[in-house]
Parts: structure tokens; C-alpha cells; sequence
């Protein structure tokens, strides 16, 4: 009988720990014996939430994971997909909302540290960051706070680690005010046959520690106050972790070093749950045990327990299986960049997570129940009673409302945080190191070239959760078709994609209900798309007093260029060029749009109505007639609907107007004139072609069944909009026009630009 | 009135910065070093008319902005005029 | 003909100039390992931008202390050239090869950016392809690139031409609305007394094809290489060139290691 | 021992990071505040014989690299043990 079996818990502790009395009966049956408190806490971190999925994981399994490009679909660090015969790349996003709540600098850097370590211990050198994020509306001086600590973070990570933050978004809403959302999406590249899984292999391989050591960091807060604990470390400890990105920096090219002299069997970055889930994850992963002695783990700290040891979320860790044989260049390697290695285990053929400590096995647990055998739930959902009142949305009453002006509609939409220029963002990016970008922040997907290829690489992070709110389903349909679709703007073929799903309390059946939905939403439009799921992440209990966030699926879709030349941006290129709308004209609906929040405070109606199979045939002409240098440039209509679109085609351009007429009849009454400005659609996008080449654009259109209409022509220095009868709707001074929009975020900051 | 705010990362939360420091120390032959910890500090000129109320205007100002109480912690001084 | 890039920990525009220079520019490029003993031969050393020693401390004041630094700073007495972009202007600085000091930007925020540089020198190694009062568009992309030099050694500087290059307006007017981080007299880049050794916040690596936005950067690298093939043609040149004086701001710090 | 190394721009170089401070402490509400500065310390702890050697070490440390004597000067304390 081995010494774990000592000293063992009961149930209280386990509740203590978040256990159900089930999920410890579990336990028990597992390990045919009660659980010591060590064991507990291993058990309670890689059965929670955040590590098992045991809520999502029913519905996760519906998601589409296989296609002609993906090399390695969800269950690995990050996904990959081939990018030709020689290269793949890999990516994934992931969610850092709560601790960007408790300390926004913080939390969104190590998120960004955390997310860039999944995509390196695939083998892949990290060159891409986009982020997603959400906040409480801007004249909240704490959403303010939050925000300009947020950005900061995930520039002062990823502009020294050396990875261009490439593009992103940012939404507003009440429901974010307590519980901001940042998702960071990361890219990386390596060779296909360099792809590196985290599965331990090789009984007697030696198991090595590797980074940064080991402190006090992140354990859970509920399970310090236990009296097991000396009084150091019982004190209340703020359970905020900093991040380091030069020793990331270091890690990441030792790493690539000790990947590239083949000493590496596998490899996992301690995230979420520490050592403990990387030790049982990559031996669960290859069937093996692993047997490790945390004595030897570097620590930061005196006096931690084995507890403490195996639970620690300290950052810029990892642990590597090494090659035998491979012990002495892992370790020259790691002296070359000041970094610790240090054995601490070794692979073993019985399945279990031993773990000792000065001479006594502290824990023994057979990994693969561990890892897989963690309970799931397929928890009850329900329809919220109030859904037909939120997709309510009344012309009269809408009609009874006094509105402004067209011009000053649109003025008001340009200045909306949610649309307005995110330069003051984006400037504080480095999104150039690396000299493979693009296209600038603001001008479409991120794009970046992939050296030594004439590819390059298109993506884009997308979500709205307004949409889902209304209506999960279709919410999650439109994330996956916009992000998709912008790719294709930029010219590229949407291949693949990944996903963050941000909802509140999975325990609430409501919340349970528009998670269901929306993941069916997002599983029928990645098939409909050809754009299988490789990855992602789910972040739930996204709630402030009981109040949840909107529901908010963020899809990231990765598309290829085969000819990084034929790169295609958002904004006009040149004046006298021919403005032509591709996609269904009609279809355009205030429902969930922008204009009603933003105008009206009204986040009613439903969402726009998508044909799948319009929406793939839209983005396979926009990427054909990319490819064939036929467009000067494409813009997808989103938010704020067509108006908005064609302003934004106008800014950064150097100062080229347009002109166009609305695809929709004449027609005096104001709803129908803000539904054909302002009224949002699936399916549109708006491309400038030259007189020479628009034949060609309409005859292709044709070809492909895909609805065209010639708008105008760029030009000008005013931005005028006119009804199909030829009166003018909106007539102002791009200028005018120009400053609304590049002021209506950075003025939250910086009074004097407004 | 001259108040000073030293702002100083608690003392269990990870300090980069001192880290790397001490390891430039420990190659520049400093060997005798065994612990380096960073922090800040502001020199603040306010019109008071003690040192009791600079003290409290400073510590009031660190707890709105100078420090952040989640990762730091922070103590205040006040130079009488004429004792220094 | 060869160009050291020097890599120190937390360096990250080294593969950018490698790249720059050996497939854009088309010359010889080689990556140099602060642990180094010696420079490899190279005729040019480029300290490249990034994040040494994460800026922990102040930015380049670890770096300079890299053994490779003692090296560099024998090369730039000898006259060989030696140019620091960002990070690397930021560890001439410290090391004491170049005047002046860098604080945090003025408004305290990373700025990442076009911007437009006017030369104000033609004559080093760096800018001889390029035309006095020639615009250039390269990026910035720095948090502590706010210049600063006191009025004795601005007066030395302006004095002997030594600045080599202005923030300014696209047209080439400097004024202060186009100072993009409040630097001292709006200087981007400077140079010491030899002209040998430059430093430059902006990247002109990161400026040298056009798909990126601009290909202004690539005067900078193809001015190096027609001055280190220069001073291949006269070799018996090199070892008068500087007079053995390069550190000699009279500020060169003691013991690099 | 434990020394402290306090790090200020000099003060004829115009220091952003105070005057950033400065502007925000007075949109607070702080119309007191006359100037701030901004400044960084280190603490460092070290194997010395006695108080004197500490501070000596502590100066060359500073001499040699936690200031930057172009734009930075430096001010040394020194923590005697059993005084605190
Ligand atoms: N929404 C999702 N869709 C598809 N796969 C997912 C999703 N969420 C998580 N996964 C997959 O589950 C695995 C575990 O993810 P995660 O716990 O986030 O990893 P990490 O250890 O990096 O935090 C990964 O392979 C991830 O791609
Ligand atoms: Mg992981």
C-alpha cells in the first residue's frame, strides 16, 4: 500500500473543493480508496469547468473537426492545418476574462503569454495575435479603466515577446461592464513534419521540468483557507498572476532550439491547473504513467507544500518528455538562454500520475481516468420566457420615435465605439515585427505573408453578441459567415476555423439554452462553409451579480492566398473607380442592428436572415476574382449596414469620396430609408473594380448566381448617398465624416482630439 | 509640502523585473546580492496646511491612482519643510 | 562582405534586419550571439530592435553589459560601422557610443507607426545613398523612444552635424506636431563625432519592400553596403578610420564585461 | 543587509511620466498638487559585514548600472538590521 493512501479526505473537503458528492464518489470508485487532500486538489482543478469541459463537452462533440487541410483537430494544444505540402499552421484562441476583470494589465498579458505557449509547444513559431475583446459602455470611467489597462497588457506581452498583434475587435455593451471579455487568437507556423503532439511516450524517458519556477501563484482561492496550511500561506494572497514576457521570449526560442536537435518527445505548457494537468494530460494523451518528484521543482517561494506545488498556475512553465540520449542537449540548450531545466520524473508503463515529494508519494492516481473520465453533464436548458419580447420589434412604434437625420444618423453610427476607428488601440500594437504584414490593423482580416512561400495567410476573429441574444442560433451562423467572409475580402480561401465560447452560467438552463444554440449554429455554418473546428476554448459562469454577459460565440477563421501579391484591403484605391454591391440587396434588417442601439438604446428584432450556400458561393467569387487581380479592393457589410461600409471604404484612403445609389426603391418613410442606409445583412460586401474590369466582376457574378448591383463610383471629396429616385439621403464632406470616425473612440482618452 | 508615495509589488506576486536585475548584478560579479525587488515612487508637491494633510491628500491619491491594491502595496512619507 | 547581427536575449527585429539584408538587400548576413567572443569577420555590425532583457531596469542598460558589447565597441573605435535601430540605439546609448539619454514617449504610450524622417546628414556609412533633406516613410514602434540630450551636447550635436535624422511632416517641415514621442529637437537618429556608429529609433528593416508600406528603409542597408564594399576597395583605410577614439563622448561606461 | 537604491530623472530633464501623473491627479480633483515626479527604487538585499560595505556596494551597483548617470541621478539608504 503505497503512502497516498494516507491522511485521506472526506466529503466535506471535497465540497470545499467544488466537488459534487457524485463526482467524489467518483473519485473514490477511480482510485479504490478515499482521496488524500493532494489528490483532492488534482483532482478537483482538471475536473472543473474550466479544465474538463464537463457542460460543453456534449454539444462541443458536434462541432465538424475534419476537412482536406486539417493536420490536427481539437484535443491537442492548439489546431493545425496544411498551409501547402511543406508548412502547416496552427493556431487557436482562448479567453482570459476573469482575471482581466481583477487586474486588466495583468490578466489580458498573461493571456496572451498563455495563448502563445499552446502554439509553440506544437512546434510552431508564434507570428500572429488578434484580439476579441468586450467592454461596458465607454463613459463608465472603470470600463474606461479596464479597457486602456487591457490594451496595455496585451501590448506590453506581445510587443516584447516579439508576435505583431495583426488586428481584432471590440465590442461595448452594459452586460460586459463587470465582466469584460478577452479572447486572444493566435497563429503560428511550423513544418508539417516538425508538428509536435503532447503525448508522452517511451517508458524510462526522462520528464523535464522547464522556465520559470514555481510560486504561490493562482491557487484556488476556496481550498487555501484549509488548516492543513501554515500561516503564510493561509494569508489572503491576490490571486493575480504576472507575466514575463523576456522569460517567455527565452522559452519560446529554447523550445524551437531543443525541438530542432530532435530531443523532445512531447511537450505541454503548464496553463490552467499547472503542472498537474500538463503530467496528466500528455500521459493520459499516450496511455503511460508518469512518475515525478516535485522536490526538485524550481520554486520562487520557501516552504510550498506538494498541494501548492502540483496546483501552482504560475506562468511561462512547461513541461517536455526528452528523448533519451537527449538529456545533455535539452540542458546545454536551456543553459544557453539562463533558463531552468530540471529533470523531475520519468515516463513509467503503469498509467499513473505518481508524484513524490522528499522521499514520500504524495499522490497516485491513474492519469487516464484523470484526464478522460471526468464527469459530464448534459444539463437541462430551456428557452427563455422572455425570447419573443426580445425579438419583438414593432415599425410603428419604431415610426413614433423621433430619429435624426440621415447625415446625422450616420455621423452618430460613425462615432459608436463599437464602429468607430480602433487606431488608438491598434497603434499601441507593434503589428509589424516580423515584416510579414500585410495589411495595417483597421483595413480588413490580419494577413500575413509566409516566408519562403509566395502564401500568405488571412484571419479574422468575429462575434456579435447582440445577435446571439436575439437569437443564439443564428448569431452563431452570422459570426462564422462574417469571419469567413472578411478572409475572403482579403482575398483568401477560408479553410478552417476556431472558436471562444463566452456565455454566463452554464447551471441556468437559459444560459444553458443559448449555449446549445449557438454551438448547433456555429457546428451547421463550419460545415456549410467547409470550415472545420480545430480548436478553441470555452469560458462560462461570465456573469456580475447574477446578471450574464450576451451570449458571445467569437469564431477565428483562417483562410490561404496563393499569391500573397493579389492581397486585397477594405478601403478605395483610386477615384473613378466603379462601387459594386455583391450579395442579395434586399435582406437588410434593423433587427439587433447597431443603428437601434446606437440610435435608439433598442437591442430588439431578430438578427439578419443567412443562406449558406449564397453566403459560400459570395466569399468563393470574392477570393476568385481577388486571386485574378480583378478588384481594387472589398469591404464586408456589417455593422451599421451599407452606409457605414461604404464610409469606411472611404477613410485611410488618402481622401477618395464616392458617390452611389441605394439598391432600394425611392421611398419617403423613414424606417425603410434607415433600414436601406443603416439596416444590417448577411451576405454583402462591397468591392471597387475598374472601368476595365467591372464587366468582368458583373459577367463572374453572373457566372457564380451571385446578386450585383453597380452602387457608383469613387471620387470626390464628399460621401453622398442617394435614394433610388436620386435625392440625396446623406451628403457630407468625407472630412467631416472622417474625424467622427477616428475620434469616436481615442476622444474617451484623449478630450482635446475630439 | 513634499509627500513621497513608495508603491511596492506585495510580496508573494512574481516581480519580473527584480528577477532580471539581480541576475545582470550576479553576472556583473555582484555575488554578494541575494535578493533585488523593484518599485516606484512619487515625489508629490501639494499646498497643505500639515503634514497630517499631505499625508492623508498622498495616501488618498495612492489608493485612487498611484498604486494598484490588487498587485501592490504602498506607504507614504511627509518631509516637514525646514527639516530637511 | 559581411553584416553581424547581434542577438541579444529578448531581441526580436534580429530576423527581421537577417532578412532585410540578406534577401532584400542581397548581402552576406550573419546572426552574432552576445556570448560572443569576437564578430566573425563582419565588415558591419547591426544592433537590432526588440525587448533585451525584456527592458527590465531601462531599455539597453543589460544588454550593454553582453560580452559582445566590449567587441563592438573595439570594432567602432577602429571606424567600422556600427548601426543601432531601437533597441539597438537604445544600448548604444547605455554603453555610452552614442550621447543623450531616451525617457518614456510623451503621452507614455507605445506608439506604433508610419512616420516620415527627414536626413539631416548624408555622410555616414548609413546615409550615403541618400540625399540631404530626403523624406523617408519607416515605422516607429517603440514605448521609450522620447529623445534626450542637454543643451551642451544638443549644441555639440547640431554643431557638427551629427543629427542624423528629424521626425517631420511628409513634406519635410519639422515641426513640433510631427515629433512623434517629444524628443529633444525632434531627433530620430544620431551619430558620434567619426560618424561611424548610428543610432535610429525608427526601423528602416522593418521599411525595405514595398508590400509592407514602404521600401524608404532600404537607403539605409544599401548605403552600408556600398560603404563596407567602399572600405573593402580601400582596406588600408580601415584601420585609420577612427582614430581610436570612437567612445569617446567621454561618457563610455565603465567595465563592459 | 538591505540597501535602497532610489533612481530619479534629473531634475532638469522633463519628466513625462510625472507630468502624465500630474494631469490625471488634478482631473481627480487634486487642485493641491503642485509638481510630481516620478522615480524608481530598488531594494536590494545583500551579504554585507557591515553597513558602510552595504552602502558602498550598494553606490557601485547603482554607479555602474541601476542609474543612467546622462539623464538619472541616485540616492542610497541603508537598512541596518535590528534598527528597523
Ligand atoms: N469551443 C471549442 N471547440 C472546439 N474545441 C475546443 C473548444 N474548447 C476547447 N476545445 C479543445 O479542448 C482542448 C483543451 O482546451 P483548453 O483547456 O483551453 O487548453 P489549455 O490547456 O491550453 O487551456 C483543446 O484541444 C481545445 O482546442
Ligand atoms: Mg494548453
Amino acid at each position: 500500500m503505497s503512502d497516498a493512501s494516507r491522511d485521506a479526505v472526506d466529503r466535506e473537503q471535497a465540497a470545499a473543493h467544488g466537488l459534487t458528492e457524485g463526482e467524489f464518489e467518483r473519485i473514490v470508485a477511480i482510485l479504490g480508496r478515499r482521496p488524500n487532500l493532494v489528490e483532492l486538489g488534482i483532482f478537483s482543478v482538471m475536473w472543473s469547468e474550466h479544465c474538463s469541459y464537463k457542460s460543453s463537452r456534449v454539444h462541443l462533440r458536434r462541432l465538424p473537426t475534419a476537412g482536406p487541410h486539417v493536420l490536427q483537430g481539437p484535443g491537442e494544444n492548439a489546431g493545425a492545418i496544411a498551409i501547402d505540402d511543406e508548412l502547416a499552421a496552427v493556431f487557436k484562441i482562448e479567453s482570459h476574462n476573469h482575471p482581466s476583470f481583477i487586474e486588466p494589465y495583468q490578466g489580458a498579458a498573461t493571456g496572451v503569454g498563455g495563448i502563445i505557449r499552446d502554439i509553440f509547444t506544437m512546434g510552431a513559431r508564434p507570428i500572429a495575435l488578434l484580439d476579441s475583446l468586450r467592454f461596458g459602455p465607454l463613459d463608465e470611467p472603470l470600463a474606461r479603466r479596464i479597457l486602456e489597462g487591457v490594451v496595455a497588457g496585451i501590448a506590453g506581452y506581445g510587443n516584447s515577446i516579439g508576435v505583431p498583434t495583426v488586428g481584432g475587435e471590440v465590442g461595448f455593451d452594459e452586460s460586459y461592464a463587470g465582466n469584460p471579455l478577452v479572447n486572444v487568437f493566435c497563429l503560428g507556423v511550423v513544418r508539417r513534419d516538425a508538428l509536435i503532439r503532447g503525448r508522452a511516450e517511451g517508458v524510462g524517458n526522462p520528464v523535464y521540468y522547464v522556465g520559470a519556477k514555481t510560486g504561490r501563484d493562482g491557487i484556488h482561492g476556496a481550498t487555501m483557507a484549509s488548516a492543513e496550511f501554515d500561516d503564510a500561506s493561509a494569508e489572503k494572497r491576490p490571486n493575480v498572476q504576472v507575466g514575463d514576457p523576456f522569460l517567455e521570449k527565452l522559452l519560446l526560442e529554447a523550445c524551437l532550439e531543443a525541438l530542432r536537435a530532435d530531443a523532445i518527445v512531447a511537450l505541454q505548457d503548464m496553463g490552467a491547473a499547472g503542472l498537474t494537468c500538463s503530467a496528466c494530460e500528455m500521459g493520459a494523451r499516450g496511455g503511460v504513467g508518469i512518475e515525478i518528484d516535485i522536490t526538485g521543482v524550481p520554486q520562487r517561494e520557501a516552504g510550498m507544500t506538494p498541494y501548492e506545488i502540483m496546483l501552482s498556475e504560475s506562468q511561462e512553465r512547461m513541461l517536455f518528455v526528452v528523448r533519451r540520449g537527449g538529456e545533455a542537449a535539452v540542458e546545454r540548450i536551456f543553459a544557453k538562454w539562463d533558463l531552468d531545466a530540471v529533470r523531475i520524473g520519468t515516463v513509467t508503463g503503469d498509467g499513473l500520475l505518481r508524484v513524490r515529494h522528499r522521499g514520500a508519494t504524495v499522490a497516485e492516481i491513474p492519469n487516464r481516468p484523470l484526464a478522460d473520465e471526468a464527469p459530464r453533464y448534459d444539463r437541462p436548458v430551456r428557452e427563455p420566457d422572455d425570447l419573443a419580447a426580445r425579438q419583438a420589434l414593432d415599425p410603428e412604434a419604431l415610426r413614433a420615435r423621433p430619429a435624426p437625420s440621415p447625415a446625422e444618423a450616420l455621423l452618430a453610427l460613425l462615432a459608436s465605439p463599437s464602429v468607430a476607428s480602433t487606431g488608438w488601440i491598434s497603434r499601441q500594437y507593434d503589428h509589424m515585427v516580423r515584416t510579414n504584414t500585410l495589411l495595417p490593423p483597421g483595413q480588413g482580416p490580419g494577413v500575413v505573408r509566409v516566408k519562403g512561400t509566395r502564401r500568405a495567410l488571412a484571419f479574422s476573429v468575429d462575434g456579435n453578441g447582440r445577435h446571439c441574444w436575439l437569437d443564439p442560433y443564428r448569431g452563431a451562423v452570422l459570426a462564422v459567415a462574417e469571419s469567413a467572409r472578411n478572409v475572403a475580402c482579403a482575398g483568401a480561401r477560408p479553410v478552417a476555423a476556431t472558436n471562444c465560447l463566452n456565455f454566463g452560467n452554464p447551471e441556468r438552463p437559459e444560459i444553458m439554452w443559448e449555449f446549445a444554440r449557438a454551438v448547433a449554429g456555429l457546428g451547421d455554418a463550419c460545415r456549410a462553409l467547409e470550415v472545420p473546428i480545430t480548436g478553441g476554448n470555452v469560458s462560462l459562469y461570465n456573469e456580475t451579480e447574477g446578471r450574464a454577459i450576451l451570449p458571445t460565440p467569437v469564431v477565428g477563421v483562417v483562410g490561404i492566398l496563393d499569391d500573397a501579391d493579389r492581397v486585397l484591403g477594405g478601403v478605395f484605391r483610386r477615384p473613378d473607380a466603379v462601387i459594386v454591391l455583391l450579395g442579395a440587396p434586399g435582406g437588410a434588417t434593423l433587427g439587433g442592428s447597431e443603428y437601434l442601439r446606437r440610435i435608439h438604446g433598442w437591442t430588439r428584432g431578430t438578427p439578419p436572415a443567412i443562406d449558406l450556400a449564397a453566403e459560400k458561393a459570395l466569399q468563393g467569387l470574392v477570393a476568385a476574382l481577388a486571386a485574378d487581380g480583378r478588384l481594387d479592393s472589398a469591404h464586408d457589410c456589417a455593422e451599421g449596414g451599407l452606409a457605414v461600409t461604404l464610409a469606411e471604404c472611404c477613410f485611410a484612403s488618402g481622401g477618395i469620396g464616392a458617390a452611389i445609389t441605394l439598391p432600394a426603391p425611392a421611398d419617403e418613410d423613414p424606417v425603410a430609408q434607415a433600414t436601406a442606409l443603416f439596416g444590417e445583412a448577411a451576405t454583402q460586401v462591397v468591392v471597387s473594380t475598374t472601368e476595365d474590369d467591372a464587366d468582368e466582376v458583373l459577367a463572374r457574378a453572373r457566372a457564380a448566381a451571385v446578386p450585383a448591383h453597380v452602387l457608383g463610383r469613387t471620387g470626390g471629396s464628399r460621401l453622398r448617398i442617394a435614394n433610388g429616385g436620386g435625392a440625396a439621403l446623406v451628403d457630407l464632406p468625407l472630412a467631416e465624416a472622417e474625424q467622427a470616425w477616428s475620434t469616436g473612440l481615442s476622444h474617451h482618452w484623449e478630450p482635446s482630439a475630439a | 509640502m513634499r509627500a513621497r508615495v513608495f508603491v511596492t509589488l506585495k510580496p508573494s506576486i512574481l516581480d519580473p523585473q527584480g528577477k532580471t536585475i539581480l541576475g545582470a548584478l550576479r553576472s556583473l560579479g555582484y555575488g554578494a546580492v541575494e535578493d533585488v525587488r523593484q518599485g516606484k515612487f512619487f515625489e508629490i508637491d501639494v499646498a497643505a496646511g500639515s503634514a497630517g494633510e499631505a499625508r492623508s491628500l498622498a495616501a488618498e491619491m495612492a489608493d485612487r491612482l498611484l498604486a494598484n491594491p490588487v498587485i501592490e502595496s504602498y506607504r507614504v512619507e511627509v518631509e516637514e519643510p525646514g527639516r530637511t | 562582405m559581411k553584416i553581424a547581427v547581434a542577438v541579444f536575449p529578448g531581441s526580436n527585429c534580429d530576423h527581421d534586419a537577417y532578412h532585410a539584408l540578406k534577401h532584400v538587400v542581397g548581402c552576406d548576413a550573419a546572426f552574432v550571439w552576445h556570448k560572443a567572443g569576437d564578430l566573425g569577420g563582419a565588415d558591419a555590425v547591426i544592433l537590432p530592435g526588440g525587448f533585451s532583457y525584456g527592458d527590465y531596469l531601462r531599455t539597453g542598460a543589460i544588454a550593454r553589459f553582453s560580452p559582445i558589447m566590449a567587441r563592438v565597441v573595439e570594432f567602432a573605435a577602429a571606424g567600422g560601422p556600427v548601426l543601432g535601430i531601437c533597441n539597438g540605439f537604445q544600448v548604444l546609448l547605455e554603453a555610452g557610443l552614442l550621447p543623450g539619454g531616451m525617457r518614456r514617449n510623451r503621452g507614455l504610450k507605445f506608439i506604433c507607426e508610419q512616420v516620415h524622417l527627414r536626413v539631416e546628414r548624408t555622410g555616414t556609412p548609413f546615409t550615403g545613398r541618400a540625399r540631404a533633406g530626403q523624406v523617408l516613410r519607416m515605422p516607429i514602434a517603440h514605448g521609450e523612444g522620447n529623445y534626450y540630450a542637454d543643451p551642451a551636447t544638443l549644441e555639440r550635436l547640431e554643431a557638427h552635424g551629427r543629427v542624423v535624422f528629424r521626425y517631420a511632416a511628409p513634406d519635410g517641415t519639422i515641426d513640433e506636431r510631427w515629433n512623434v514621442n517629444g524628443s529633444t529637437a525632434a531627433i530620430a537618429g544620431i551619430s558620434n563625432a567619426q560618424g561611424n556608429v548610428v543610432g535610429l529609433m525608427p526601423h528602416p528593416e522593418r521599411a525595405c519592400e514595398a508590400a509592407l508600406g514602404s521600401a524608404d528603409g532600404r537607403v539605409v542597408l544599401e548605403s552600408l553596403v556600398e560603404a563596407c564594399a567602399a572600405a573593402r576597395g580601400g582596406a588600408a583605410r580601415t584601420a585609420a578610420g577612427g582614430g581610436g577614439a570612437a567612445a569617446g563622448e567621454g561618457t563610455a561606461r565603465t567595465g563592459a564585461a
